[in-house]
């Protein structure tokens, strides 16, 4: 029984590293790409991952009971994690998805200007 | 020898990032938090505390985050505006049974993913969810046959109007509730899990769902057709 | 003294020192004759030569330098007689010495030499500009020694009055700032062979190296004029050295005596030595007359 | 008053609905577009008007709720500020890209504006992960209209800019997650607040996270590589449309979340990264030879600026107006520039050479924009430098300066290298605007005109309103420099009228004659001199169109900085006086080389000089009469750094190598003012700024003046090496430019004596040397004018010719050797007589010695150009134009009376010394004769003494012995032969041989070397620093990893 959430932050800076590690290393910029949202997901699993509570539902009120009165709400909102994490991981996932969207569209272009996938290639303008 | 200094120091990054484990840990809810789970059910009458925060509290966030996709997608397509340099290749065609396979789930799918979208503040789920699985249908099709024909001016259509719709909502509730979309006086709050409450969220999250469905399902053909010789705009 | 006697008195002196300038020039020619050798001309020739000069039948000139050029040297040169005071003490023989101090007296030496140059220049002939070009190159190196020692006198008589610094220096020769500053009398002493531009420094008016120029160029009123700058020019000089140096003259043999001593002294040098080359003058002058210059004025800096 | 929510709303619907608007036609959506805009940018201008007029910021909340619940929004002047700036330029990017697009689509109309929604939600915004999410906004939009531009360059740069942005919002994101994880709240005011209290482990390094993203997304040294990158591959207008826009915003947004940042060692973090980017940026530049890439390293270099000040302003050491005005002129300058780089087009630096021929309005505001770029005055950014520069020298953080300016005087170096380019005359190749439509052009004259007006209004209100003449002259300059239509003579004309009028109204209006105080002394000189420049200029015609405007601008700041009463008065003019004189020096036929070399040294002297003012202001010193107070070190520090501007601008021997280009190349009409006028300025500065400084010990003669002993040897020095170095030219202009150097030198030792006499002599120098080297200037550039050549060995024999001209030089020269009776031998007489009295014997001998080598050149001057030999084709030349010679005149009847009654310049000298010492030092006399505690001299007597000579020998030649006829040159010794032809007896070259084998070379080799080896090495540390930028994405994201490593190493991560 683990006493905290070091497993998903672990996996969530694993996954980060790993990402970089595509982008860093990586020629091929696809695999750059790919990199990126690995990291992407690293950050957003860690996001949630700062908003789990031990032993918590989702916030969700599906219990009648639930919303009779104020007492019963401080209970609820006992049992709930924490909303706003997850609120702002959907965010950052869609924007995540539109940076990778962009950057395939650039990677479509390069290459058919530069008629190749290496990274290298297209270090031209320099210094 | 770049490589191996990269790796070290993604190594000694890890580290550094690792030490913030501790303050990783779980420990109770932060001030807000507090009251949107205390008070998120009566000040919207969404059953989904998740999609009060978005649609409501940090609604002008999510505003941003529907500018984020279009602006995206528009940046594609303005990226992939120019055609040359690519030579077509046709994939091998997909069988009639696929097709027709993909032509018959679209319609299921789209479905599910409208239930998911207007479902938003009572289910897990919401906007972007539902319109990912809508775009998702778009993609079976796409790929079961890369010519398929798609409603461009509907598609653009719906883009545009959905997210005029957003901004207006917004706007009402400049207009009736005092803040810009604020969820008071335009639409009854209505009871606590009906589909018709929570005020403005559901239409919202429709507008929201319509416009990323669309909006994905533009970018899938954008990519799709980035060799082809006409240019559609 | 009232302005009128004082222009007749200043006008007898210019005569005075144009005879002096030409007998002077005479002896110095027999002398060096003679220390050759030769049998020289008569001491009197200079005399001649002006008189020959100015009962000329035909007179040429080039135009508006021509003209220039004589006036500038022989004003230069009886403007600066005009400025020294010869015999301390009577008005007479002080000319106009009040109207400006040492300073002065300096810069209207270069009068001359400007006049000269400009009218050498004129002639259009290459070589009169050559022997400009050495002369003014010459002057600037003798004139740095002799600013020292100048600036050394002055400092320690606190005047650039010519009547204090003479002044100064009275009472028994023990004061003369030859005793008093040794140092910065050898410098001006140095720079003196410069000015007289005698033998090791004559080759300036070197004649067989410009066989033409001013001498040949110009010739009857005008070559007597600058006959006359030449004469009167050099008496000035002297008479300067002699109120810097010597202490100056009470009365007119005293001012004979020792102006012919200072005289004598460039006149015996340049009897001795070779002719120097430009750049060999200008690197002498530039050596220890300078040293000696300021060594002069430091000591004067240390004594005060 | 309209909800700014509605910029974000409205733009967005507009956003959202253009693609369908489209489909009516690219007409209507490009339209709707532009209201758009128009609509923003009028409502935060009306906003903007409001606030300045007192109005209440306005505090937004959305979703129905107060922060920290909802997110909330500010709309306050700053942000107002920028959002109209952002519409705006969006605007004016928006026409001109409209020109430039090769594939139309209403993609990038839609990209433009959502641009713009999201510049402009980054301002407002006050909650942290909606600053997150706008500055992704922003960065989509960047990275997708990057590729706007040629394709494979556009794309290849902005993917590195995609991937640095992405690694930059990772840390960001991470960042924010944890800080609401620490704060449980998101509000970036509530969480300010609250951070404080949080004493985790760690909170350091989730600050460093959101730090170095931020810094990242800035592209901070040493993560600018993609920033720099996409100057060079991307199209300019986008270029100038993000500069306005996203960069501003990101900016402001780094200074609202410094807002979490407390402690110092935060604070000198940013600092220091923020000054590194802007010195090394600089430097990187200098060896830049491909113009877009450069503008990108200077943006990168200015934004390095803004950031070093942030923390500063969050500290309140330094106004937050200073910042504002950095960034408006920054995006004024910077976007302008870029316009312009598009429309030009011009890839390498010297493919600018001649620029825009075809547009007066185009190259007016180039010029305008580049001294803007590097903060010279009247422009926006100078006023922010000086604020920020007294800020810091008012605390302790005043050692910053020096970083500061050194990166200034960088920054100069390649600016001024571009504009060198553009000021050569236009030629072969040389690109016009050709047929540019206004909509391209129209920010560029916006933009221009924007900062012109607000710099003449900020100058307005230092100068007094445009009732002082100093303000008037710039404007009628100005006038002159934009109308075409004005013939070039109608410009002397007006130059004459306008000074004359001043001059005239100074001498009738009360208070007695100008010249009793420093201040109407040198107005008198700098007007007089203006005159009769503008006299010659009826008669000597100039190259360029622009000289007249250009003048009175020039004659105008130097009034401005004569008679402004605080150091940032005088400190405006200089600069003004320093850029003006720069285009001038660079009109001449080869000027752009030795005009560079000018600026660059005038630059340096400038950021001396202001580096002692801001010693001065961190005394809180601000006016000029205050310097009195400065004591102890402080007096010694200021005085020392000022009088070495002061030096370097005299062109003292060491760094003297400027002068003798500049005054022999810049036009032949522009040298005498150069010499007469301009290089008494900083006599003025050291007469004024520099002995009220030591005026401590100004009255007491004693070992305290010792730095005013050394300033006396660099003059004595100067005057000495200069002479010399005057005797060995072969070509009239620069004989006379190291002669002018020299003379000044004499001044300077003469001011520097500080004693009644030594002023008095300094400043009667000051004069004489106006007259006779104008003199000798205006003379020669008859010749020149006349010959077309400047060489001696060309001349010859012009006596004959130009006869007047001739009788100038030689009264000039007569003047300048200082022989009597003429008013030279006064200067002299002064000069010796106050160094005996202040008893420093070798230097008096020194100068002496100097001041008998002037004859070489003197006469040098004379016999090469007039006597000797005529050249057979200068036998038809003709005398130099009337207008010329009248202005000769003016200055020789100016010699001639200050010769024959010097009293009347010495009475208004005698007041202007007493005033400031308190004694006069010299006595007149009876009127006649001058006596000092040394000596004594009658200008009177001489001058007759001279006369009565001069005729009685006249006479004699005239009428003792026979009449003399004339004869032709060659007729005495040739007599017998054939003359050789006169070319070769005119012996005017190498013609001090002698002397120079004597001893020469020393001076001129060491100094040139020396300055060469200085500039060589600066440029080998900005090649070698910009090899760092390999073009690799991937090497350009480890730099930002190894980056965040470094500084959590060195404990920022705590």
């Amino acid at each position: 029984m683990m006493a905290g959430n070091e497993l998903y932050v672990g996996t969530a800076i694993g996954l980060i590293v790993i990402g970089f590690v595509a982008v860093l290393t990586r020629r091929n910029l696809l695999k750059i790409v790919l990199g990126f949202s690995i990291a992407d997901t690293g950050v957003n699993l860690l996001i949630v991952s700062l908003g789990w509570l031990p032993g918590r539902t989702a916030p969700i009120v599906d219990d009648p009971s639930m919303f009779s009165d104020r007492a019963a709400l401080a209970v609820n909102a006992a049992r709930v994690v924490d909303p706003v994490p997850q609120a702002l991981v959907l965010t950052a996932i869609v924007i995540g998805v539109g940076v990778t969207a962009l950057m395939l569209a650039y990677v479509i272009r390069l290459y058919a200007v530069g008629g190749t996938l290496d990274v290298r290639q297209f270090g031209r303008l320099k210094w | 020898m770049k490589q191996i200094v990269a790796v070290v120091a993604l190594a000694t990054l890890a580290i550094l990032l690792w030490q913030l484990a501790p303050i990783a840990m779980p420990s109770g809810l932060g001030v807000v938090a507090q009251h949107y789970a205390e008070h998120g059910v009566q000040d919207n009458r969404g059953a989904n505390l998740v999609t009060s925060v978005v649609v409501n509290y940090r609604g002008f966030d999510t505003l941003g985050e529907v500018t984020v996709l279009f602006l995206s997608v528009s940046g594609a397509a303005f990226v992939l505006r120019r055609r040359t340099g690519l030579e077509v290749h046709e994939p091998r065609r997909a069988s009639e049974i696929v097709r027709t396979g993909a032509r018959l789930l679209f319609a299921p799918i789209v479905l599910f993913g409208t239930y998911i979208f207007v479902h938003g503040h009572l289910t897990p789920g919401g906007g972007f969810q539902g319109g990912a699985v809508v775009a998702s249908g778009v993609l079976l099709l796409l790929l079961a046959n890369k010519d398929h024909p798609l409603p461009h001016g509907f598609l653009s259509w719906t883009e545009s109007l959905s997210g005029l719709g957003f901004v207006a909502a917004g706007l009402a509730g400049l207009w009736a509730g005092g803040s810009f979309l604020a969820n008071r006086g335009i639409l009854p709050l209505g009871t606590w899990n009906q589909l018709f409450s929570a005020g403005v969220i559901p239409v919202i999250y429709t507008f929201v769902g319509l416009k990323v469905g669309s909006e994905l399902a533009t970018l899938l053909d954008v990519m799709m057709h980035a060799a082809d010789e006409e240019v559609h705009q | 003294m009232p302005l009128l006697p004082k222009i007749l008195w200043s006008l007898v002196g210019v005569l005075g020192a144009l005879a002096y300038g030409l007998a002077i020039g005479g002896i110095i020619r027999k002398v060096m004759a003679r220390i050759q050798g030769r049998i020289g001309p008569p001491v009197w020739q200079p005399y001649l030569d002006l008189g020959k000069n100015l009962s000329l039948r035909t007179a040429t000139h080039h135009g508006v330098m021509s003209f220039i050029a004589p006036i500038f040297r022989a004003g230069g040169g009886i403007g600066l007689y005009l400025l020294i005071p010869v015999v301390v003490g009577v008005p007479a023989l002080e000319n106009f010495s009040f109207s400006g101090d040492l300073l002065m007296a300096m810069y209207f030496m270069f009068f001359g030499s400007l006049g000269m140059a400009l009218g050498a220049a004129e002639a259009g002939h290459p070589h009169s500009p050559i022997g400009i070009s050495r002369g003014l190159s010459q002057m600037t190196a003798y004139e740095l020694p002799f600013a020292l020692a100048v600036v050394a006198l002055v400092a320690q008589t606190g005047s650039f009055s010519i009547h204090e610094i003479v002044a100064a220096q009275q009472g028994g020769w023990l004061h003369w700032n030859l005793i008093q500053n040794p140092l910065a009398a050898v410098a001006a002493f140095l720079a003196f062979l410069g000015m007289n531009m005698y033998a090791p420094f004559n080759i300036v008016g070197a004649p067989q190296e410009i066989p033409v120029g001013p001498p040949t160029e110009f010739n009857s009123q005008f070559l007597s004029l600058l006959m006359v700058g030449r004469a009167t020019f050099a008496v000035a000089k002297m008479v300067l050295y002699m109120d810097l140096f010597l202490g100056g003259a009470t009365s007119l043999p005293e001012a004979f005596v020792k102006t012919f001593l200072i005289y004598f002294w460039s006149v015996f040098v340049g009897a001795v030595f070779p002719r120097f080359r430009t750049e060999q003058a200008i690197r002498f002058f530039l050596g220890w007359p300078t040293v000696a210059g300021v060594a002069g004025v430091l000591l004067v800096m240390l004594n005060r | 008053m309209v909800n700014p929510i509605l910029l974000i709303a409205v733009s967005l619907g507009v956003a959202f609905l253009l693609p369908v608007v489209d489909r009516l036609g690219r007409g209507v959506s490009r339209t709707v577009h532009l209201l758009t805009l128009a609509f923003g940018m009028l409502v935060s201008f009306r906003w903007l008007a409001a606030l300045a007029a007192g109005a209440q910021p306005a505090r937004i909340i959305t979703g129905g709720w107060p922060p920290p619940l909802g997110i909330n929004l500010f709309f306050g002047p700053l942000e107002a500020a920028l959002a109209a700036l952002a519409f705006t330029t969006a605007l004016v990017a928006a026409l001109y890209l409209a020109h430039h697009e090769q594939v139309p689509t209403v993609k990038s109309l839609v990209i433009q504006l959502v641009l713009v929604v999201g510049a402009v939600g980054l301002i407002m915004t006050r909650d942290l992960f909606n600053t997150f999410v706008f500055l992704e906004i922003t960065g989509i939009g960047t990275y997708a209209i990057l590729s706007f531009g040629r394709e494979r360059e556009s794309l290849e740069s902005g993917f590195k800019y995609m991937a640095l942005g992405s690694v930059a919002s990772i840390f960001i994101l991470l960042g924010v997650a944890f800080l609401y994880k620490l704060t449980g709240t998101l509000n970036l005011d509530d969480m300010a607040g609250r951070l404080p209290a949080v004493a985790v482990a760690g909170v350091g390094t989730v600050l460093l996270l959101l730090l170095v993203g931020l810094m990242a997304e800035l592209k901070l040294f040493p993560l600018n590589g993609p920033a720099i990158d996409i100057y060079d591959g991307g199209e300019p207008g986008v270029m100038a449309l993000l500069v306005g826009t996203t960069v501003n915003a990101v900016l402001f947004t780094f200074f609202k979340v410094l807002s979490l940042y407390r402690g110092d060692a935060w604070a000198l973090a940013v600092s220091t990264v923020g000054m590194v980017t802007f010195v090394v940026a600089n430097l990187l530049a200098i060896r830049q030879t491909r113009v877009r890439r450069m503008l990108g390293y200077s943006s990168s270099a200015q934004l390095g600026l803004l950031v070093f000040l942030l923390p500063f302003v969050r500290g309140e050491v330094v106004l937050m107006s200073a910042m504002a005005l950095l960034l408006l002129n920054h995006t004024l300058a910077k976007a302008g520039l870029l316009w312009l780089a598009g429309l030009h087009g011009g890839e390498r630096l010297e493919d600018w050479r001649g620029a825009f021929p075809d547009s007066v309005a185009l190259r007016v505001s180039l010029g305008a924009l580049i001294l803007a770029m590097v903060g010279m005055p009247p422009f926006p950014g100078f006023w922010g430098k000086w604020q920020a520069l007294v800020g810091l020298a008012r605390s302790d953080a005043w050692p910053w300066i020096v970083p500061l300016l050194v990166g200034s005087l960088l920054e100069l170096v390649y600016y001024f290298g571009w504009y060198r380019h553009i000021l050569e005359p236009a030629g072969e190749g040389s690109r016009g605007a050709g047929r540019a439509a206004f909509a391209e052009v129209a920010g560029i004259l916006l933009f221009a005109g924007t900062a012109l007006a607000l710099g003449v209004r900020m100058t307005a209100g230092i100068w007094g309103g445009p009732a002082s003449p100093a303000l008037l002259l710039g404007l009628v300059g100005l006038v002159l420099l934009l109308v075409r239509a004005i013939p070039v003579k109608a410009g002397a004309a007006v130059s004459l009228a306008a000074t004359a009028w001043i001059l005239v109204r100074m001498f009738l209006s009360g208070g007695g004659c100008p010249l009793w105080n420093v201040q109407g002394f040198f107005v008198v000189v700098t007007l007089g001199g203006a005159l009769v420049i503008s006299l010659a200029g009826l008669g000597l015609p100039v190259e360029r169109r622009s000289f007249w405007g250009l003048f009175l601008i020039l004659v105008g700041s130097i009034l401005g900085l004569i008679t402004s009463p605080s150091l940032l008065g005088f400190f405006v003019g200089w600069e003004l006086m320093t850029w003006s004189s720069y285009l001038l020096v660079s009109q001449g036929r080869k000027g752009t080389r030795p005009g560079f070399l000018y600026m660059l040294f005038s630059g340096a002297a400038g950021f001396l000089i202001l580096g002692g003012l801001m010693v001065a202001e961190g005394a809180g010193v601000d006016a000029i009469g205050g310097l009195v107070q400065l004591g102890g070190g402080a007096a010694l520090a200021a005085w020392t750094l000022v009088a070495a501007g002061f030096a370097v601008k005299v062109a003292s021997l060491g760094v003297h190598i400027w002068a003798p280009d500049a005054y022999a190349e810049s036009p032949d009409l522009f040298t005498p003012f150069l010499s007469g006028v301009i290089s008494k300025i900083p006599i003025f500065g050291l007469a004024v700024v520099a002995a009220r400084i030591a005026a401590p010990s100004l009255h007491t003669v004693a070992g305290a003046l010792e730095p005013v002993h050394v300033l006396a040897w660099v003059g004595g020095l100067t005057a000495f090496g200069m002479t010399l170095l005057a005797v060995f030219q072969e070509d009239a202009k620069r004989l006379l430019a190291y002669s002018s150097v020299g003379q000044v030198g004499y001044i300077v030792a003469a001011l520097a004596i500080m004693s009644p006499l030594g002023w008095t002599a300094g400043l009667w120098h000051v004069v004489n040397h106006l007259l006779f080297k104008g003199l000798l200037f205006l003379a020669v550039a008859g010749v020149v004018y006349r010959t077309g050549t400047r060489r001696f060995a060309d001349m010859g024999g012009l006596i004959t010719r130009m006869p007047v001209s001739f009788v100038s030089v030689l009264i000039g020269i007569i003047a300048l050797s200082g022989v009597p009776p003429l008013s030279g031998f006064a200067g002299k007489w002064l000069l010796y007589e106050a160094l005996m009295e202040r008893g420093w014997l070798l230097l008096t001998a020194a100068l002496m010695f100097a001041s008998v080598i002037a004859f070489l050149y003197c006469f040098r001057l004379i016999h090469s150009i007039f006597l000797g030999q005529l050249k057979p084709e200068h036998r038809e030349l003709r005398e130099a134009p009337p207008a010329l010679l009248a202005a000769q005149v003016l200055l020789m009847a100016g010699i001639m009376v200050l010769s024959v009654w010097p009293q009347a310049l010495l009475d208004p000298l005698q007041r202007l010394v007493g005033a400031t010492f308190g004694a006069a030092g010299l006595e007149l006399e009876g009127a006649l004769t001058l006596t000092t505690s040394f000596g004594y001299f009658n200008a009177v007597a001489i001058m007759t003494l001279v006369a009565v000579l001069f005729v009685v020998l006249l006479a004699f030649l005239l009428f003792a012995g026979p009449r003399s006829k004339k004869i032709r040159q060659l007729d005495i010794v040739y007599a017998a032969e054939v003359p050789p032809p006169p070319e070769e007896l005119h012996y005017a070259w190498a013609f001090f041989k002698p002397y120079e084998r004597a001893f020469a070379p020393i001076l001129r080799s060491a100094a040139t070397a020396f300055w060469k080896g200085v500039g060589e090495v600066t440029g080998a540390l900005g090649e070698a620093g910009r090899r760092i930028y390999t073009g690799d994405a991937q090497t350009y994201m480890l730099y930002a990893m190894l980056f965040i490593l470094v500084l959590a190493g060195l404990g920022l991560a705590g």
